[in-house]
């Protein structure tokens, strides 16, 4: 086997410049995943019988349904209903959306090691909801679920490489129309790996600052 | 009763939708979408006189995409075959679809089509070249082994491997990969089966039929003016002798 | 509230009863606790002293009776519905506003420091500035002798200085009605005698204060009234003196006492 | 929609779901078992080997399965591993995994709370024994939502497996698909599988988790 | 271990200084404990008596010093070394099954009832049959008064009961030595008699037993001697009566006793 390093060199290029949207969709995804989890974490454990409801309903759904067919609902399904997003929301939007059913489940775990005395405590002093949540519950959870959240936002990443079916030519699409074109598919996939890997470990390394920071000696 | 050719027309610009990975029809290149089909309907635009935008989508959103009117059209290398034709309206050919093999270089024990005989062939899955080689194994007194991948990419990889012997699709296709890798895969000449060809896709129905219908003249145009052999000879070096009626399918 | 409610008791307790499960925890306690009064509740370990102290604030739904704050009802809507329904939490937060608690477990919030577990619910309740929250964090961190410690997060401190946070939490807040149970439980002697004068201080501040203790000299010392408690049964309520003279009328708070006494003979 | 499809492709779309299932129960318990190991002597091992595990989790975690999966199973005969199909799923879907997996584990050993692992000292229960009767059934509590999590993930990423020609459900439907020129009813009838199985999951981890939190629970 | 070592102090700590962070939490402490001898720590809170404890069974790896138990060293391979070294968790194990410990936050296991908690080291470290430990366990509940919530979850236990199972994980064990930390904080007067009473019989069986405690009653009654900590160090270490006669011979143990004395005058 002959491996090519040029073949590697003279498409990096165009591969970087595809991570760019990988980049981007991942970025957009997590913003949503990590907002929308929250919110969806707490409706599911909330007292309201309709409100948990929803949320179980949620969950179910965006875990239960392939991330593909979800997008290809997102964009090709919803103009039928005249809500024509571009390619783009509609990537960001379908992979947010379903990673923050995971969120919302790696949050809710994390909350039932809280002890509730602490949340007594909150009550006791009158502490509304919203702060109780803001300021007690979630740095909490965050730091519990921390490494499963980083999980999480590491298969985001690499999932974004489904929006190819709604047209944009992230890292892997790119990677691929490289190989037919150079049929070099071993070379050109270390490389789309690498960048892969590269974008990941900053991910990774920054959940692990953040877990560092967040312990509580 | 919207008309697409008008629609078109009025905007000033077409959507094409490809999956740019199909040498040497599709093919991104240096970041840039090149290849025949690129070609070919870089010109068609050119005399429709509107502008062209062309998408790269995987092959399992392209015809959705194109039901739900994400796209005026499919400029990628369909195969034309009766079942297809009833679901969308082909344009008339833009390439040679007959199935050819590629073998790891240097491998003496195929020299012929028929020299498959009991070796290991892959192919795509849900390719009219997949049946053609099907149909002509069993023709052979050991048929082949008939192994199908997902994408070309794969089975050629696996042809690399040692996996299997041989590969076959359209012969377009494994010439270029013959070209691009020449230490590595070698074609066995010459195609075999009957002869297949690939058009451009409509959507099906009535709207489109004066698009097709003005596509089709284009061609035509191109065909008697020399742009189609020239394209054709600059990416294959030779020229596919295309048909310019509807070929018959069955 | 009218003026002449001063003289009403502040909280009004009439035939609580409390289950687990089958186990009952409170059974047809009634009390009255007058403003500015500081009564201390004594009682063998799982008599139900902590329990009765959650239900005054709601921690936990009482099954069977009422508590009303100014004659307000805690927690339910209405004790005739059948079930009772509980109050909306924005309404049932505006009501324990006006009740502090420190808990028997301290139950601090392990990701702040001292000083933020102090100035939290000062920010988010009392809508603080952060400045003027963290000075007055400090002031009732210094109440406690804690200022040394204010940067230290909880797992970093001894138990009495946990303690300490938690009382200086809660009475940060200034509510009218404070709910202390076992408060000094992790205090060394001095700083029973140090949070005793913040104690009494708060009292002639006109605050209303609930103790659980175990300490009876704590009680003898600052109590207007001692309640006893016996498997969920309040047996009596009365002066400290009463209580602790050499012999209380009623027998089973003797037998309780007994041992304190004598091992108090040094 | 064209019922006798469905009978006609009926046996080898089941044959498919057999499949998956097998790679997916066979590499998901094989990666939650190597992935409690990896999160075991990350925290007891010395520090040379969290090292070398720290740097595994980040390099198979950080890049995709397809991609691992192909150059093992393409890449490997140049350097004389030759695997079959499912070998080389079953294998990759194992270690691509069982970084998920210790990551999970490791924050369930994080969740709990010092002074209980201290207590176990005091009374001289061994390591292990702390391990497995104090530590692994309270992490079970923040980890059960985690560990089903992946589980679901891990269903669909059976379906990359068809990238080795491994006969799995997408494998199977893509057959379908592109011998019948139909997408609905296959999409249809692979997100009815998936579905099957993420239901399954999530019931079992709903499950395993009111098991594990009962003492939480006050009466 | 040789007969004569029964006059030997079973354990003997020298210098012993212990740092978090730059805090000096510990201060050249040095302090023999007698076989079967009961020692009472008392001092301030945040004083490091928590943390003396802790350094005895090597929860907290001391800095400085050594603490030997029988003439082993305890923790640490040696202490010439530079880094120290600690033992191998399976060496630590072997020693601290002689040294019981129970805990000033109780740290119960959430998860097991409140026999499991006490059958837990039975059965997987003293090797006994299940039902065995369960009976042993049952035993140690019942001499702390707890025989009716053998089947409670901590979660479920008032503060005292949650203090007695961890006293009786404790005891079930019979270790030689046995460290409590506050072990009445959360109990009854009449409780604290009862625990005082096992605690004696534990004595009188030979047990050594080292208490932190606030309650100065406890210590002027159960302890053979009494030592006083202050800011990390050991000011002094004598029979209770010296401590507890009306002026002790160190003016800052006089300022600790001072507002105890007072309050407990009823
Ligand atoms: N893990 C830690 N990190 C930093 N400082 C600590 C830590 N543990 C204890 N300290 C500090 O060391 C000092 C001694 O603590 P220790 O728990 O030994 O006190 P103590 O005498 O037991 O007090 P108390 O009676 O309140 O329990 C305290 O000032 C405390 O803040
Ligand atoms: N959540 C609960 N579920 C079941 N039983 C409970 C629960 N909480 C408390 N109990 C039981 O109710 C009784 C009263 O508990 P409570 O905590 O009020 O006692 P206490 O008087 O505060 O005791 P202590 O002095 O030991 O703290 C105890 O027997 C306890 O076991
Ligand atoms: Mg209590
Ligand atoms: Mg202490």
């Amino acid at each position: 086997m002959n491996f090519s390093f040029d073949v590697i060199w003279h498409n990096l290029p165009y591969m970087l410049a595809a991570a760019r949207w990988t980049l981007l969709i991942s970025l957009g995804g997590m913003a949503i995943s990590l907002a929308l989890g929250i919110f969806v974490c707490a409706s599911r454990i909330s007292k309201e019988p309709i409100i948990s409801g929803l949320a179980a309903l949620y969950i179910s759904f965006f875990r239960g349904v392939p991330l593909l067919v979800q997008l290809l609902v997102f964009y090709y399904m919803l103009p039928y209903i005249g809500l024509d997003l571009p390619a783009i929301a509609a990537a960001v939007l379908a992979v947010g959306m379903c990673s923050a059913a995971y969120t919302a489940e790696i949050l809710r775990g994390a909350l039932q090691t809280i002890p509730h005395g602490q949340t007594e405590a909150a009550h006791a002093l009158g502490i509304p909801t919203f702060s109780l949540w803001k300021r007690i519950l979630v740095p909490q959870a965050i730091r519990i679920g921390l490494p499963s959240l980083v999980n999480e936002l590491i298969l985001l990443v690499k999932v974004s490489s489904l929006a190819s079916v709604v047209g944009i030519g992230e890292l892997t699409r790119i990677s691929q129309n490289i190989t037919g074109e150079t049929y070099r598919p071993l070379e050109i996939y270390v490389a789309a790996a690498a960048i892969y890997f590269l974008i990941n470990l900053v991910v990774s390394l920054l959940g692990r600052l953040a877990e560092h920071k967040l312990k509580v000696v | 009763q919207a008309d697409m050719l008008s629609d078109i027309k009025e905007r000033g610009k077409i959507v094409a939708a490809t999956e740019m990975h199909y040498a040497p029809f599709d093919i991104l290149k240096d970041g840039e979408y090149q290849g025949i089909c690129h070609d070919l309907f870089t010109e068609v635009a050119k005399e429709l006189g509107v502008e062209v935008e062309f998408l790269d989508l995987p092959w399992q959103s392209i015809l959705p995409g194109l039901e739900a009117g994400k796209f005026d059209f499919v400029n990628a290398p369909v195969t034309i075959t009766a079942e297809r034709m009833k679901r969308y309206n082909f344009t008339l050919p833009i390439g040679n679809a007959t199935v050819a093999l590629a073998k790891k270089a240097g491998d003496d024990s195929i020299a012929k089509p028929e020299d498959i005989a009991g070796k290991a062939v892959g192919s795509q899955k849900g390719s009219a070249q997949l049946e053609q080689l099907k149909a002509f194994s069993e023709s052979l007194t050991t048929p082949a082994d008939v192994r199908e991948y997902v994408n070309i990419d794969e089975a050629l990889a696996d042809l690399a491997a040692g996996r299997i012997q041989a590969v076959a699709n359209s012969a377009p296709l494994m010439g270029y990969a013959a070209v691009q890798r020449a230490g590595l895969f070698e074609m066995v000449m010459p195609p075999f089966g009957d002869p297949k060809f690939f058009g451009w896709v409509a959507p099906g129905g009535e709207d489109s039929a004066s698009l097709i219908a003005e596509i089709n003249k284009i061609i035509i145009k191109m065909h008697e003016d020399g742009r189609l052999q020239a394209i054709n000879e600059k990416w294959l070096g030779s020229n596919p002798d295309l048909p310019t009626t509807m070929p018959v399918v069955n | 509230m009218a003026q002449d409610q001063t003289h009403e008791p502040i909280i009004k307790v009439r035939g609580l009863s409390k289950y687990f499960d089958s186990f009952e925890a409170l059974r047809d306690v009634s009390l009255d606790i007058n403003r500015s009064e500081v009564l201390c509740l004594i009682g063998p370990s799982g008599s139900g002293k902590s329990t009765l102290l959650r239900c005054l604030n709601f921690l936990e739904a009482y099954d069977g009776g009422e508590v009303r704050l100014e004659g307000d009802l805690i927690g339910w809507k209405s004790t005739t519905d059948n079930p009772r329904k509980p109050l909306k939490s924005e309404a049932l937060r505006r009501q324990r506003q006006n009740i502090g608690m420190v808990f028997q477990q301290f139950n601090l919030w392990p990701h702040l420091t001292a000083l933020e577990n102090v100035a939290e619910a000062l920010i988010n309740v009392k809508r603080m500035s952060k400045a003027d929250a963290q000075d007055k964090a400090r002031v009732a961190l210094a109440k406690v002798n804690l200022s040394d410690k204010e940067r230290s997060h909880p797992a970093n401190l001894s138990g009495g200085q946990q303690q300490r946070v938690a009382i200086a939490r809660a009475i940060a807040m200034e509510p009218k009605v404070m709910l202390f149970d076992e408060p000094t439980s992790a205090l060394d002697p001095e700083l029973v005698g140090e949070v005793l004068g913040v104690m009494k201080e708060m009292a002639s501040d006109g605050m209303t204060m609930v103790v659980v203790t175990h300490e009876m000299g704590f009680a003898a010392h600052v109590a207007d009234r001692v309640a006893f408690l016996e498997k969920g049964r309040l047996v009596t309520c009365v002066p400290p003196q009463d209580i602790f003279s050499r012999t209380p009328d009623d027998p089973r708070v003797d037998a309780f006492l007994k041992t304190y006494r004598e091992r108090n003979v040094v | 929609m064209e019922l006798d499809l469905f009978i006609r492709y009926g046996p080898s779309l089941l044959s498919g779901f057999a499949v998956t299932i097998l790679c997916w129960i066979v590499g998901s318990l094989g990666g939650l078992v190597l992935g409690f190991v990896l999160a075991c002597l990350y925290r007891f091992g010395p520090a040379p080997l969290k090292w070398f595990i720290f740097g595994y989790v980040e390099v198979i975690r950080g890049t995709p399965f397809m991609i691992q999966l192909f150059i093992l199973y393409y890449g490997g005969p140049s350097v004389g591993i030759l695997l079959s199909p499912v070998q080389a799923g079953i294998i990759s879907f194992i270690v691509y995994g069982s970084p998920y997996f210790a990551e999970i584990f490791r924050s369930g050993f994080n969740a709990i709370p010092e002074g209980q692992i201290e207590a176990a000292r005091c009374v001289g229960l061994s390591e292990t024994r702390i391990v497995t009767r104090i530590v692994l059934p309270q992490m079970l509590v923040p980890i059960t939502a985690p560990l089903t999590n992946f589980f679901i993930i891990l269903t669909k990423e059976t379906a990359i497996l068809s990238v080795v020609t491994v006969p799995e459900l997408l494998y199977e439907t893509q057959t379908m698909a592109s011998e019948t020129f139909t997408f609905v009813e296959p999409f249809l009838v692979l997100s009815i599988f998936y579905w099957l199985m993420v239901i399954g999951t999530s019931r079992l981890g709903a499950i395993v988790e009111t098991r594990v939190t009962r003492h939480l629970r006050r009466t």
